[in-house]
């Protein structure tokens, strides 16, 4: 159960957003919703504990984040703007780390399962600075596939992706919530998931 | 010129054939002091216009409605 | 600078005042005691028999260095009290203390190599002193090119406050490594040969003119947090009151400070 | 430990598939210690003299070279906020990095070092202090250089500033380290200088870590 | 001409807002000028005599680290392919880039140069042909430098790449700059050496923007 | 009038495609379409002249562009993955000084007008890295309102754009088309021009 109370951002001299409250429980989908440069962004991160809120609190059942920094961070995924992809790393090499860094290290068939799943099959062991800008974004949504957090932060995860990759990431998403994840979702395309209403946060 | 070092003025400015090293040294001070001072009131006088600015049109995203 | 009561006074609206009041008695009083040791310096202080005229110089380099090395822990110490309790007035002293310091190091740096010159033949050389007073003035310079290449004025407070802290771990270290760099390779290259009446007199001319830098530093600095403080905290409510507007109404968060009634600027 | 040990790996392959990269420092050194000569002219007594100065500052400038490669690719491309939110303690694998680090950039220079001093005709016993003394010097430089590259992450003018935040605490090092080496030259020795360096070592294995954690925090909002 | 001067304009702010990058090639030359003595030791005699050669070599040191600001940036946000896409010819817009890049970087080094001599105890007339030698010297270092970044961009290990290419080239520029100096010192004049030192900066400023040219497209692909 | 004879494209072992011809005439706008890794964004380069093609040969009003360089590019924009916008320069100075660059200097108020347009006016005089997502790609967008050049290329152009946005951009291809003008464009989201039917070029 995440939540957040009161949440104010200041970026530079602006006043991004402030008494802002949200509530995240198993199972829901949150989509933060708002024109370009209205603080989506900063909110994730934010919720990351990335940035430190100007004022406010966010609580991970109940504990505020920074307490228990550790419990949450294990339970916790977060795909930004930059997608963590070493250009000189193959495909494979990139999500293998990815996932030992994190400390849900998979078989080598898991990874390749799930570089697969998400169409890139075909060039597992290619650098990645050899792939396009949409394979690129596919290599690092395959983390989805193999981590066992629960609660999972995305920031604009459907950008550069085909209509393919779309129906496969929102079909993800129906899967993890099925299961009693939590989502919290930014983005400009729409998004549907088969069976959860989606609720949203809108920043102005 | 008085005191028990000078007996005129162009004795003190020539400092013991030193004038060079020890006028450069406070001339210099000086200059830095001065330069420091006026820096710091050009420095106030910026801010005080930035924050009448800030005042009459409120925050950045206001300047849009003023302009 | 120190010796206020940081609690009361850790809010930047009620500083801001306080500073206002306190910046002219401290240029006053720098004036004062810059007069009187000019004074000392060029008229009591007599001739030197072996450097001439030339050892006047002593007067604002001892000064200067002084105060260069002093700036620095004062400035460290406000950024170690800022991490510490997070007060932003903290770190805005430490910001406002780095020019002047850098300032006087140069001073020091440059009178130094002025008498240098004609009492060692050389405008610069390497003796430990001198090496670790240039490398005071990269400290500064770097501390001083952080904060300028951040905009976001909370991570300059903090990523300043850490390399000052870093620094000033160093400095010791720097000191005695340069010194014992420099007298394994030489024996010591200048010692100042006075004669013990004279002694007093320049001793009182260089304590009355650190004095006088003191004072100065202080007032330079107080004036440079004061503009620190506006240009940070335009948006805030008190910063309109204490100009006599009314701010423009917006919807935002109230920010520190917010209510105090300020009188006068 | 088992993220420590998947670091390391990824460090290491990193280095490996931009090997290029990881030369840059080694190169550097070679080249700055080799132009020398060729600037200052070819007497050997003279360069014999310089030899230990020469090859330290130019270790030194290597080493401050190479601080730009500690975070700035992993800043630029996200993979540090995913380190920062791993479960694991961010003085962890700070310290994971920083090894990996001297592995590949300073391990290299010492291995390097003797070729050189021989360019400045010095001799076993001096060629071996100088190793000793970069063996000692090296990781100190590496771990020092951390706090100056966690601090300028995605700053304008990044290279200037980690230089200009990093030299002044590099001094010290530089001095011990060419210091033993000039020891070993005139005849002094230069027991004294090892054990400052090792001492400088110990005190920047304790404190580095955590400075470069809150330097990391920092500068990632 | 337009095109040019917008060009220039629009270099010389870049380098104002990012003043700090520009300062880079400044500071890295005072601080290798600086180090030397730190590593070498204080003694004045021998210093005089390495003041020409470690300024040479601390310039060329400086020039070089610079290189990789020259299209680097331009290339990695999409700027350089937008220049080749205006339909000036290259050759013009490349000559502007390296005026630009020397304004910048090399210009303040030839400056500062006076400074660091004096620390090494250079008379008024050996500063004098430093500051000549320098005049000719670092225009050439720019446009040889040149070649390198273009043939470099993009690649992995870029840095150290750069050096590699760059450097031979880099030589004869520091034998005849430092040669220069050291003939000042040591009396036996400097004229041949700086007449020299023209010739490489002429041939160089009328080759090197077409290899530019074509190192560009290559690279661009 | 472009065109595009049998082009191929080969990417390391892989030949992206072969025997492609495309034809662009006055007031049309071509889609090419493809999913993730199929060659766009190369074919787009390819058609700049950034990419030689592998074989076949593009021309512009019948002339191959390697031989009419110069009147082509001054004819042409290109807006791709990178936007082109400096982090160091505020909004303002980036467009300026990329018009001048260009060749289409444009006086300081059609810049502010620009940028106005695409709903940038509060932040003319930020830095570009204090900017969002979104709001980079609208300061590069803003060339478009600026340039006189007939052909624009577009590389994903509608990344990162919030809904209003994109609405903007859709009108601005719209008259753009309507004076005449050509437009050749990639993107996985819908594009709906008014009073414009796409041709569209899809690659496998
Ligand atoms: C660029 C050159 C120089 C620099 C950077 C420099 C730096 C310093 C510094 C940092 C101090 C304070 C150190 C302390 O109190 O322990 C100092 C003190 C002093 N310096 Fe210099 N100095 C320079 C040149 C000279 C020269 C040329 C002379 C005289 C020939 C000189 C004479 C003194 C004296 C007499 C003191 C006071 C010593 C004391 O209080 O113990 N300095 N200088
Ligand atoms: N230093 C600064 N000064 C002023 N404003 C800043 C500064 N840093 C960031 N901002 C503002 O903060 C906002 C950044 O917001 P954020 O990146 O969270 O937007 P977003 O909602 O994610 O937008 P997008 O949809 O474009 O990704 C922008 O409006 C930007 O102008
Ligand atoms: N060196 C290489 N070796 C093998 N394949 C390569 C190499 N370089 C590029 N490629 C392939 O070329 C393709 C790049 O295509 P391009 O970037 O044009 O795709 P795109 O259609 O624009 O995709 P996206 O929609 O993701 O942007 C990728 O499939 C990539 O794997
Ligand atoms: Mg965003
Ligand atoms: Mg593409």
């Amino acid at each position: 159960m995440l939540e957040g109370k009161s949440l104010a951002c200041v970026r530079g001299e602006r006043t991004l957003f402030s008494r802002l409250d949200f509530a995240l429980g198993e199972g829901e989908l949150l989509l933060v919703q708002g024109a370009n440069g209205s603080g989506k962004t900063s909110l994730l991160r934010m919720v990351c504990g990335l940035l430190a809120p100007e004022f406010g609190e966010i609580s991970w059942h109940g504990e505020a984040i920074a307490s228990c920094r550790e419990r949450y961070h294990a339970d916790m995924v977060y795909f930004g703007h930059a997608p963590a992809v070493k250009e000189d790393l193959s495909a494979f090499e990139n999500l293998d780390l990815a996932c030992r860094l994190a400390g849900f290290p998979a078989g080598r068939d898991d990874v390749k399962g799930a570089l697969g799943y998400l169409g890139l099959g075909h060039c597992l062991d290619l650098p990645a600075r050899s792939l396009s800008q949409g394979q690129r974004r596919r290599v690092a949504l395959a983390r989805l596939l193999l981590t066992r957090a629960r609660l999972w932060i995305l920031d604009e995860p459907l950008t550069a992706l085909d209509q393919a990759a779309l129906h496969l990431v929102q079909s993800l998403l129906g899967e993890h919530l099925a299961k009693g994840g939590m989502v919290m979702l930014t983005t400009h395309q729409p998004v549907a998931v088969a069976g959860v209403v989606p609720k949203t946060l809108q920043l102005s | 010129m008085v005191g028990m070092n000078w007996h005129s003025l162009s004795e003190f400015i020539h400092m013991g054939g030193y004038a060079l090293y020890v006028w450069g040294s406070f001339g210099v001070t000086a200059l830095l002091i001065a330069g420091e001072i006026l820096l710091l009131g050009a420095r106030r006088k910026k801010a005080l216009t930035l924050v009448r600015r800030t005042i009459k049109f409120g925050k950045a995203e206001n300047d849009e409605d003023a302009a | 600078m120190s010796g206020f009561n940081l609690y009361k006074y850790s809010s930047p609206a009620t500083f801001y005042v306080l500073a206002g009041r306190l910046i002219p008695w401290f240029y006053a009083a720098a004036a004062l005691l810059g007069a009187a040791g000019l004074y000392v310096s060029f008229f009591l202080a007599p001739t030197d028999f072996q450097q001439g005229e030339a050892y006047r110089i002593i007067f604002i380099h001892v000064p200067a260095a002084w105060m260069s090395m002093f700036i620095y822990l004062a400035m460290a110490g406000w950024a170690a009290l800022g991490l510490a309790f997070n007060t932003r007035l903290s770190f805005m002293m430490a910001s406002a203390l780095a020019p002047t310091g850098a300032m006087l190091t140069f001073v020091s740096l440059w009178t130094g190599a002025l008498w240098g010159k004609p009492t060692w033949g050389a405008w610069w050389v390497w003796d430990a002193r001198l090496t670790s007073e240039l490398i005071l003035f990269f400290l500064y310079l770097g501390f001083m090119a952080l904060q300028a290449a951040i905009d976001d004025p909370r991570r300059a407070d903090r990523a300043g406050a850490l390399i000052a802290l870093v620094g000033v771990v160093n400095v010791p270290i720097i000191y005695f490594s340069v010194k014992w760099w420099n007298t394994l390779h030489q024996g010591a290259s200048v010692s100042l040969n006075t004669a013990p009446s004279m002694a007093a007199v320049m001793l009182a001319g260089m304590l009355v003119m650190a004095l006088a830098v003191w004072m100065y530093a202080i007032a330079a600095a107080l004036s440079r947090v004061r503009c620190i403080i506006l240009e940070r905290e335009r948006n805030s409510q008190w910063v309109a009151q204490m100009l006599g507007a009314e701010p423009h109404p917006h919807p935002n968060l109230p920010l520190e400070g917010e209510g105090t009634n300020v009188e006068g600027i | 430990m088992n993220a420590i040990s998947a670091l390391l790996r990824r460090e290491l392959t990193l280095a490996m598939r931009r090997r290029g990269d990881a030369l840059t420092a080694l190169f550097f050194f070679v080249i700055v210690a080799s132009l020398f000569p060729l600037g200052v002219g070819p007497d050997p007594k003279l360069l014999h003299l310089m030899g230990g100065g020469v090859v330290w500052v130019a270790a030194l400038l290597a080493a401050m070279l190479s601080l730009g490669r500690l975070f700035a690719a992993d800043h630029a491309d996200g993979t540090l906020e995913q380190l920062i939110l791993t479960p694991t303690s961010p003085v962890v694998w700070i310290a994971g990095k920083i090894l990996a680090h001297w592995l590949v950039s300073g391990v290299p220079l010492i291995l390097m070092a003797p070729v050189l001093g021989i360019q400045f005709g010095l001799s076993g016993a001096e060629l071996a202090v100088l190793m000793w003394s970069l063996l000692l010097g090296t990781p100190a430089l590496s771990l020092i250089g951390a706090i100056g590259a966690a601090l300028t992450l995605g700053l304008r003018g990044g290279g200037v500033l980690v230089s200009l935040l990093v030299l002044p605490l590099y001094v010290p090092v530089l001095i011990f380290g060419a210091g033993a080496v000039d020891g070993a030259i005139s005849g002094l020795g230069s027991e004294a200088h090892l054990s400052l360096l090792g001492g400088i070592l110990i005190l920047a294995f304790m404190l580095t870590p955590w400075a470069v954690a809150a330097a990391l925090r920092i500068s990632i909002e």
